[in-house]
């Protein structure tokens, strides 16, 4: 099963690189952007029992590795 | 002869070419803003190392939209004007498509700082022809995305064309290409590596290895005058 | 009336609040309390640790400068600015922001005195690293110092990393930063004169780090009670490196009257203390404030701890010459206020006057003398041990433990090149650094042995400052200046007080002797976990001048026939030594003997033989003694050594 | 309208962090992935026009800044 795993900043917490990419997007000339923002996309195989069960995986995994509770959130999507 | 050092928002080794140039090759140098238009009275362009626009999306990826950019390409048409690059500076010269491939990130995944010994593969170039072939220098690198790579084609266009310059001698510390360290243009007068020549041109630092880089550039650009 | 549940989450007791009622003749308003509660914190206003930092000498051998911020000496033209900070409490919630946010605050106090930074050091403290969670918080806190201290441009050059279980759960970050200028461009965080603009620099304000200064440092961690969690701050080192080299570029002006950063307590602290310095008041409006986030409240802004933020003041009718500097680097200045003369803070939010306070009873936090005793006292003798069977098992054993072995993975992460002024290069006793254009150069090192303060807070915080200047005069430099960094358990406990009390007289008494001043330092208080104080840690931040800098030593063997000398006493003790808390899990005893006056003729003889050529290298010896060092001197030197222990 | 742009490794092309991440994975015991990539997943918001008109400035902001063609490819949506 192909998972998709969307780790972004929480809101309030500064993206620096957002941030400058923005300013940068602007100076080439495209005035009509905003709220630009850097963040992780993970795409990895799981193989084994049901979705439900590979979901359950996924949201530990996230939890104690690919994402850090402090400043960023996560979701996630389990292609059959 | 004069040199120039680009200063982006970010660089952090400008000053440390600046004063190499000034104070130990002892040629006239000054810095250029990174919105300079005007480069014809300068005779070589250095882009010096750093973080430029803090390496945010790619390193190198905005500072090749700066103004002084376009001036460069132009600048670099001219193969009596010489270019180089180093660390960042090559990583900005590879996003402006000024010399071919990209850097990555280590193999490591860290940053690395120290002494590497590097071998001169090519020294027929404005940057080398002071090196004896294959001599090995001890000069310093200090970057996280110094991994070069580039597809089979252009590889093996770089080395029918001894555009390989500079390669990491006995053991490659992030992963390189063929030991890629630095590569110049068909032209041969854009170079970028990733090691600092900077760094290793005062006895007082450990290794003048690097002094006979620039030197290469002096001699390089008398011969021109 | 503001109930105390309020007021005591905000870190102020009931006196305390007493006194605001009487300062003002009036409830306070909300951003009022907020700019009290952060002003009178332990980590702005020093109330339980004032009286004790008074004992620590201001003179020394060469003029020192003690300025509100950073301090240093003078040498030949130069002035030597220096700070040692402390992130422990933020790098325990969220590492790598932690240690970069301390990078990048540490280097603000230097560049902020008009000082260019040239070098930092990081002294860490771990719990047992083979433990997951330690080793997570040591691989974060290492990624947040190489990835703000690359960026920024100011090379790592040194500093110690210590694993004791009394650090798990309470990690110590403390970064030092050293800097230089011209003895006379040295700036000053003063509002001056009156009608002088207030200018805002810098990032623009978000809701980092709110209440981070005072319910942080008021506040330690219970097992499970991680709630404390206000939003962390995030640092952007490529806008402090755009700020640095605006700054620098700003003062050149000539227009720019006084500076000051905005560490902790953001605008309140920065606003009011360059008032205080100046002896003037300062007038500014949050409604100009440049603002990262909506529906930001007044007290949020003067208390928010956003990064890589300066406040200047700038004589009137020249805002320009400044402004567009800072946009040059692509930063915001904005002008927020000015200088008026009665001696008060006046913050408004457009039209409404949102807090009005006398700035000497803001910047005058309360002095506590805190009650201290003996309950926590070690006793003296130490369980004895059996001689190892194997000499050779033990030594490579010794050389294995993670307080000994080489830091090189760690610091080949951090350029501690850039800026081509390092002449030794990090893994012996201290950097040293050149001068360019100078025949001088300069050595710096970081030291403290938490073990030996928890034993006798005295005498170990004596032989921290001893071990710190030995760093320094092995590589030929002569000790000129001390910083330090105070890390301790809750002072509201007498025998955590008794520590910090036995430290500050140790150091004061050892720079005295070793004729240091201590020219600028930091005091970090509540760092405790669930089983109790971490281990009393004065660390010592120590600069020292060589006076040529191409006579600097180094720690590795050269020749061989070479003749390796011992100097100083080599004596029968292991009280909390390495060996005895590696091999034996054992920590306890009386630490090494310090005769303070002997340590001065050993470090003399030793600066002598640098001097006159007689030593090709010269190492000092702390953690695992003679065996370690000579092992170190061998490994570093690519040779072996043969040594005869009858004297 | 907001624009959500996937920038991805080109297929051949090494991710050394999407194997150090699998790597760590594994070692925690999760035996049943593999084929870990770490990609940069970008937000921002567009103003004005029509979605073709939002679609074609995305691409060639892409084109430009973005990805890097010699290593990188991208896809995006962007929702009304």
């Amino acid at each position: 099963m192909k998972v998709k795993i969307y780790v972004t900043h929480k809101k309030g917490i500064l993206d620096p690189q957002g941030k400058t990419v923005e300013t940068a997007l602007l100076s080439l000339g495209y005035k009509n952007i905003s709220g630009v923002k850097i963040e992780k996309y993970i795409e990895l195989e799981i193989d084994g029992k049901s979705k439900e069960e590979a979901e359950k995986q996924v949201k530990k995994m996230c939890d104690e590795l690919l994402s850090n509770p402090i400043i960023e959130q996560y979701r996630f999507e389990v292609e059959q | 002869m004069k040199f120039g050092v680009i200063v982006f928002p970010g660089s952090n080794c400008d000053h440390d070419c600046y004063d190499v140039i000034k104070k130990v090759v002892k040629q006239p140098v000054s810095y250029l803003w990174h919105t300079t238009t005007k480069l014809d009275t300068f005779d070589c362009i250095i882009l010096p190392g750093g973080f430029s626009y803090g390496d945010y999306l790619r390193c190198g990826a905005i500072a090749r939209f700066a103004k002084v950019m376009d001036a460069l390409k132009k600048f670099a048409e001219d193969k009596n004007k010489l270019v180089i690059g180093i660390c960042n500076g090559f990583q900005i010269l590879c996003e402006a498509g000024l010399l071919p491939g990209a850097l990555q990130r280590n193999k490591n995944m860290h940053f690395i700082c120290k002494h590497v010994n590097l071998k001169v593969e090519n020294n027929h170039t404005s940057f080398s022809k002071k090196y004896k072939k294959g001599q090995v220098l001890r000069i310093p690198i200090a970057h996280g995305e110094g991994n070069y790579t580039c597809d089979k084609k252009t590889l093996a266009e770089l080395k029918k064309n001894k555009q390989i310059v500079f390669t990491y001698y006995k053991n490659n510390p992030n992963g390189s290409m063929a030991n890629i360290a630095g590569i110049c243009n068909k032209q041969r007068n854009v170079l970028g590596m990733m090691p600092h020549p900077e760094r290793a041109s005062e006895a007082i630092l450990g290794s003048e290895d690097g002094l006979l880089l620039f030197k290469s550039i002096e001699s390089a650009l008398n011969i021109r005058h | 009336m503001i109930e105390p549940k309020i007021y005591h989450e905000l870190g102020l007791t009931d006196k305390e609040y007493q006194r605001i009622l009487g300062i003002l003749g009036r409830d306070p308003s909300p951003t009022e309390l907020a700019m009290f509660s952060v002003e009178w914190s332990e980590h702005c206003g020093y109330p339980r640790s004032r009286k004790y930092l008074k004992l620590f000498p201001q003179k020394g051998k060469y003029e020192t400068l003690i300025g509100e911020d950073a301090g240093g000496f003078i040498y030949d033209d130069t002035a030597i600015i220096f700070k040692m900070e402390s992130h422990n409490h933020p790098s325990q919630i969220e590492p790598k922001q932690g240690a970069a946010t301390g990078v990048g605050g540490i280097i603000r106090d230097i560049f902020t005195a008009g000082a260019r930074p040239i070098a930092c050091l990081d002294s860490l403290r771990f719990g047992d690293i083979s433990k997951p969670f330690n080793k997570y918080i040591f691989d974060g806190v290492i990624d947040g110092i190489q990835f703000y201290g690359n960026c920024v441009g100011v090379p790592t050059v040194g500093g110690e990393i210590y694993f004791n279980d009394a650090y798990e759960g309470n990690c110590l970050v403390n970064v030092m930063c050293i800097g230089v200028c011209k003895k006379d461009k040295i700036a000053r965080a003063k509002a001056v004169g009156i009608g002088n603009s207030i200018i805002y620099a810098g990032s623009k304000t978000g809701r980092d780090g709110i209440g981070g200064c005072s319910v942080l440092a008021s506040a330690e961690f219970k097992e499970g009670e991680e709630e404390k969690r206000p939003t962390v701050q995030v640092g952007d080192p490529f806008t402090e490196k755009c700020l640095i080299e605006a700054t620098l570029e700003a003062m050149d002006t000539k227009v720019v009257l006084g500076i000051k950063d905005m560490g902790a307590a953001g605008l309140t602290c920065s606003s009011s203390e360059m008032a205080a310095a100046g002896e003037v008041g300062v007038k500014i409006d949050l409604a100009k404030v440049p603002l990262r986030e909506e529906g930001m409240e007044s007290y949020e802004i003067m208390m928010s701890e956003s990064q890589e933020r300066m406040l200047l003041c700038v004589e009137v009718g020249k805002e320009d010459k400044v402004i567009n500097v800072f946009k040059k680097w692509g930063l915001e200045a904005v002008k927020i206020g000015e200088v008026i003369s009665e001696k008060l803070i006046k913050v408004f939010r457009g039209d409404a006057l949102v807090a009005d306070i006398p700035i000497a009873e803001l910047a005058n936090a309360p002095l506590y003398d805190m009650a201290w005793d003996e309950s926590g006292k070690q006793k003296m003798e130490s369980r004895k041990v059996r001689v190892p069977k194997d000499f050779n098992k033990t030594l490579l054993l010794m050389l294995s433990s993670p307080n000994i072995a080489s830091k090189r993975a760690v610091y080949e992460q951090y350029d501690h090149m850039v800026q081509i002024n390092t002449s030794v290069y990090p893994g012996g006793d201290a950097a040293v650094l050149r001068m360019k254009g100078k025949k001088w150069g300069m050595a710096v090192t970081s030291d403290c042995n938490g073990l030996y303060c928890k034993l006798d807070p005295y005498l170990g915080a004596q032989i921290a400052v001893a071990e710190a200047a030995r760093n320094l005069v092995v590589t030929g430099a002569d000790p000129a200046a001390v910083t330090d960094c105070l890390n301790f358990g809750n002072p509201e406990k007498p025998d955590r007080f008794y520590s910090f009390k036995r430290c500050v007289e140790g150091v004061s008494h050892a720079c005295l002797e070793f004729e240091l001043p201590v020219i600028s330092g930091n005091v970090s208080f509540y760092n405790e976990n669930w089983k109790g104080p971490i281990l009393p840690t004065p660390t010592i931040g120590m600069v020292g001048i060589l006076k040529d800098v191409e006579n600097r030593c180094t720690v590795p063997f050269k020749d061989d026939g070479d003749m390796i000398i011992l100097l100083g006493k080599n004596n029968d003790e292991l009280g909390g030594s390495e060996y005895l808390s590696f091999i034996h899990k054992i920590e306890e005893g009386v630490p090494p003997m310090l005769d303070l006056d002997l340590e001065k003729r050993v470090q003399a003889a030793c600066a002598t033989a640098i001097e006159v050529g007689i030593a090709k290298s010269a190492h000092d010896l702390s953690e695992g003694g003679l065996a370690i060092a000579l092992a170190e001197c061998s490994i570093l030197g690519e040779k072996g050594a043969a040594v005869s222990l009858n004297d």
